[in-house]
């Protein structure tokens, strides 16, 4: 935590000492206010997509309005303020997850791409046919399919952890598919974006390292209520998306450990990836240039950056105290509702509550809640094979932001009620 | 108490007695044609089997889903509204029905269509299209002689 | 052109009657009144990268501020309109460059994204080891690595076709490329982004199509200086990018016959993209979904088809007639300037002029035209074989946008004659 | 008429007469060790050669170069400010020329170091800080035995 606290920009000092105050926070995120179907709206769809603070959409438009042109190419004032800007926010994003260095961060559209990325060029490039990839039962489409078109294309085994009717890692399970050593790559979810759960990423490090494999974690859930360290975590790549973390769609990020992204070849070629071109052969430009090809989405980093300077102000540790009391008051609540059942009882979880309803199917209770302005998602959630491992076809899925109220969860259960009254 | 009001001209009576006690959820054996309609996106699955008449009218259908109630109710009046036409009036049907699900309005007013007039109010609810029009692709399919509805 | 007249959306009348008025335009790009060193900016970098029109930044804020979640996966009133909004643009597209389906329209990053995939998709799921493809020695480097990095994987040849030194394609070399018959993809560029040459697109897709191959049009450029018709030009595969047509960055466009995108196996894996998924087999989605993993960037398309409404309200025939006239204007002024060679004299050309000073570096030039406020570019603009086969080793670029006047480049004309003075 | 006197701090009097006529620019034959620098970006090149003296010290340094006046001027000076330097020394001024291209300020005030100062005005002109430093990162590969300076 030292390195971090190094490495982290001062916060508002202010800010930073004022108690959570969800009230004043929701004033920063301006489409809180809007109604729909006439009723106030009541976003319990976070997980999906975060919605985004009055100080990331004013850094976007600030940047267009004031000082925008493409990066690293232009000698003009516009074009090197710009490329301050965009290679700033590495520096950002580094300090949030603790990196070592800022070299190691490569921004991507999203967690889909990092996790593409690897599969592609630490797949093809370094794992040899023969070798596996583990995942768990409970992994996200993202953290599936790129490994079954590697497979499918390079030769290496797909191997699946299994995991517990709680919705927990079963870790019995998860060593015995390191024994044989073939399995070159763990990839694992930080946090269940069905379940909530949080796996045990230090014990997972430790089996997948003595077992000579490396160890990727997809942090677009965890990034986002708790604060990460990819050094204590053991990771040596770690995955996430910005438009969960109240920032921009279009932007991701995947960090690795310098040695893993030297040795690795480029995913895609083109501008700025290179450090010469001719018709015979190129050679790519150092890391992480190396993985970025073309015009980045320099608006959406520099958003980005705005997003992570927000949750820094709010602060981390607050951020998670808020959201675990009120995934507890949500639990307690909606426990109590006849016929409702919450899927998942980890013991280490994070704001998504998964449920089901008797009688009434998920999307008929996403539809009468919507109507009511309450969002929440309904479906497989891009977690098919889990949800056949729970034996389950869909589940409604409340999810909680900064911006969430004990309040509006009250509202949810009161609603949800009516639901099943309605069904019944 | 909990009469969401507004969203009755969705959830018809109808709807939530074919969603609750559907006439036409079996398992229909022997058959003729049979096919699968899946939506991965939300988990819904229906299996729509036909038996045929000896000059080729559906005979019977019958269904297995898993589903909203959307999705049964209209499984289930499609059953009904098919039974004893010909593929020709069944393909028109689909298609009047599909556009009805889009729009609300339908081109003309068979008794068939207007035994599926309830769910016209899913127009007003655009993602809940698919669950209405599930059970039809899967019917299409089974008539095309293919097993699987084509996803969208 | 009749298609195209059906499908593009009714413009704003008035607006489309009204003269071509660059004042009026200047007022709608709110960085153009900025000071850079004290001095008013002139940007004439729009080639690597266009201003944003107040449209485009409204477009994106008021998703973010009033109607924002995830797409394609909410029954939910945010995400069904969030979605119509994301698909829209896909309308927009098809209408602008006169797709014959919407459904042909993929969103990517940029450009290069979209030649990656191509290369990717159709390079190693289509082309056989032994098949060629055949570039040009004027393309940018988004459409050379991409190929050459198909071939070191994948085993195909990568042909070049030579240009004459007027900057044109060499249309009897191009067509001795071809002879063979073993070519299977012709990739080239609309308009080059150096010598601002057009090239023939409908005789070289009548060639490439003779010869049994497809064609890939890199319209990066072109798009956004003249109106574009796919089916016109003869094209198979046709790419851009957001930023350079006034929209943000992190948005990019493929468009490729239904057959070709049919054909071709997804890129990247993930949500979104997947019919059904179990750990032993996936089946994929639809086109353009099989091609567009994970949570697209959303809020970039959404600012991209306020920049496509926004180019057709001015009205794609005035900016192109309004770009030649600068152009020409540009020409004609820094041909009068002693020692000042202009790079490339095309018959068919575009507002893009690169440009050498004898007795100073692009640099230094570039340098000295910023500290007078005017962005120009220098270097190897992403091309540097086409830089090798000119015998330079770097030029300045001036280029032109919707919001260029003749006054500027009076300006920079003025300017040029005193950098000159200064380095002699 | 064009005195441009914002940018006289870059393009100091001594900083156009080198990049006009550099004293170093010359194929230096036979030489010791020689590296070249690329910079793809903007196609700026420069091969170094050294000499050594018998104690290991560097008896003469020249450049070949296709580059701006700041990477003229820069590498033209540094052949100079080298000479008769053990390549510690050599090592140090690189890393306090660095410094100062992206700073303005030295640790040392080394004649040599002195030699160089025109330079520090292309602190302020964060693009081109590349155009001085690249024949120092081509040097210094020369003095490692390596043939190319590392790209940044
Ligand atoms: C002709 C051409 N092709 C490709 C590109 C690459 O575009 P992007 O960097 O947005 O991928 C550019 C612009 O840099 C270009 O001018
Ligand atoms: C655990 C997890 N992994 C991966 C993803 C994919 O993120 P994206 O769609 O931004 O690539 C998500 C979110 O959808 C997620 O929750």
């Amino acid at each position: 935590m030292n390195a971090e606290t190094k490495i982290r920009p001062p916060f508002d000092a202010a800010r930073e000492r004022a108690p959570f105050d969800v009230a004043r926070i929701r004033e920063d995120f301006p489409i809180l206010s809007q109604m729909v179907h006439g009723k106030q709206l009541v976003f319990l769809d976070s997980a999906a997509s975060a919605q985004k603070p009055r100080a990331v959409i004013a850094a976007m438009t600030s940047a267009m309005e004031t000082q925008y042109a493409n990066v690293h190419r232009g000698l003009h004032w516009m074009s090197e303020r710009t490329s301050d800007a965009y290679e700033g926010v590495r520096d950002k994003v580094a300090a949030l997850i603790n990196a070592p260095s800022r070299a190691e961060i490569v921004f991507t559209r999203n967690t889909t791409e990092s996790i593409n990325l690897v599969a592609h060029s630490y797949g093809r490039g370094i794992l040899k046919p023969g070798q596996a990839v583990l995942i768990t039962a409970m992994e996200h489409h993202a953290n599936i399919v790129p490994w079954q078109m590697l497979r499918d294309a390079h030769g290496v085994e797909l191997r699946v952890a299994p995991i517990t009717d709680a919705g927990e890692l079963d870790m019995e399970g998860f060593a015995k598919c390191l024994e044989d050593g073939r399995v070159g790559l763990v990839a694992v979810t930080h946090m269940s974006n069905v379940l909530g759960t949080y796996l045990p990423i230090q014990r997972i490090a430790a089996l997948t390292h003595a077992a000579g494999a490396q160890l990727l974690v997809d942090g677009s859930q965890a990034v986002v209520h708790r604060a990460v360290d990819v050094q204590a975590l053991g990771a040596d790549f770690y995955v996430f998306t910005g438009h969960k973390l109240y920032g921009p769609t279009g932007i991701g990020v995947l960090w690795a450990r310098r040695a893993l992204l030297d040795a690795m070849p480029p995913f895609m070629g083109g501008g700025d990836m290179i450090g010469s071109v001719s018709f015979e052969r190129s050679t790519w430009a150092e890391v992480p240039h190396k993985f970025e090809a073309g015009t980045p989405a320099i608006l959406e980093a520099i958003g980005l950056g705005a997003a992570i300077d927000y949750v820094n102000a709010v602060g981390m540790d607050a951020i998670s105290a808020h959201e675990s009391a009120l995934t507890d008051h949500a639990i307690a609540k909606l426990s109590e509702i006849d016929g409702l059942t919450i899927i998942g009882r980890a013991q280490d979880r994070g704001g998504v509550i998964s449920f089901t309803m008797d009688g009434a199917h998920a999307h008929d209770v996403a539809t009468l809640l919507d109507r009511n302005g309450i969002a929440v998602r309904a479906g497989q959630h891009c977690a098919e094979p889990l949800m056949r491992r729970l034996g389950l076809s869909s589940t409604a899925r409340a999810s909680f932001g900064i911006y969430t109220t004990p309040e509006e969860i009250d509202f949810l259960a009161a609603t949800l009620v009516r639901v099943r009254s309605f069904f019944q | 108490m909990s009469s969401f009001d507004d969203v009755r001209d969705l959830y018809q009576d109808v709807i939530l007695d074919r969603a609750r006690n559907p006439r036409h959820m079996h398992i229909l054996d022997p058959f003729d044609a049979a096919a699968r309609g899946d939506n991965p996106m939300c988990g819904d699955q229906v299996e729509v089997r036909i038996r045929r008449t000896p000059d080729a009218r559906v005979a019977e259908a019958a269904f297995q889903a898993r589903g909203c109630a959307i999705s049964l109710a209209s499984a289930d009046l499609m059953a009904e509204a098919v039974r004893g036409l010909p593929d020709a009036d069944i393909r028109a049907l689909a298609s009047d029905f599909r556009d009805m699900a889009r729009t609300g309005a339908t081109h003309s007013a068979t008794p068939a269509i207007e035994m599926l007039r309830p769910l016209s109010g899913v127009c007003e609810y655009p993602s809940r299209v698919k669950c209405a029009t599930l059970p039809w692709a899967a019917l299409i399919a089974a008539l095309d002689g293919a097993q699987e509805a084509q996803h969208e």
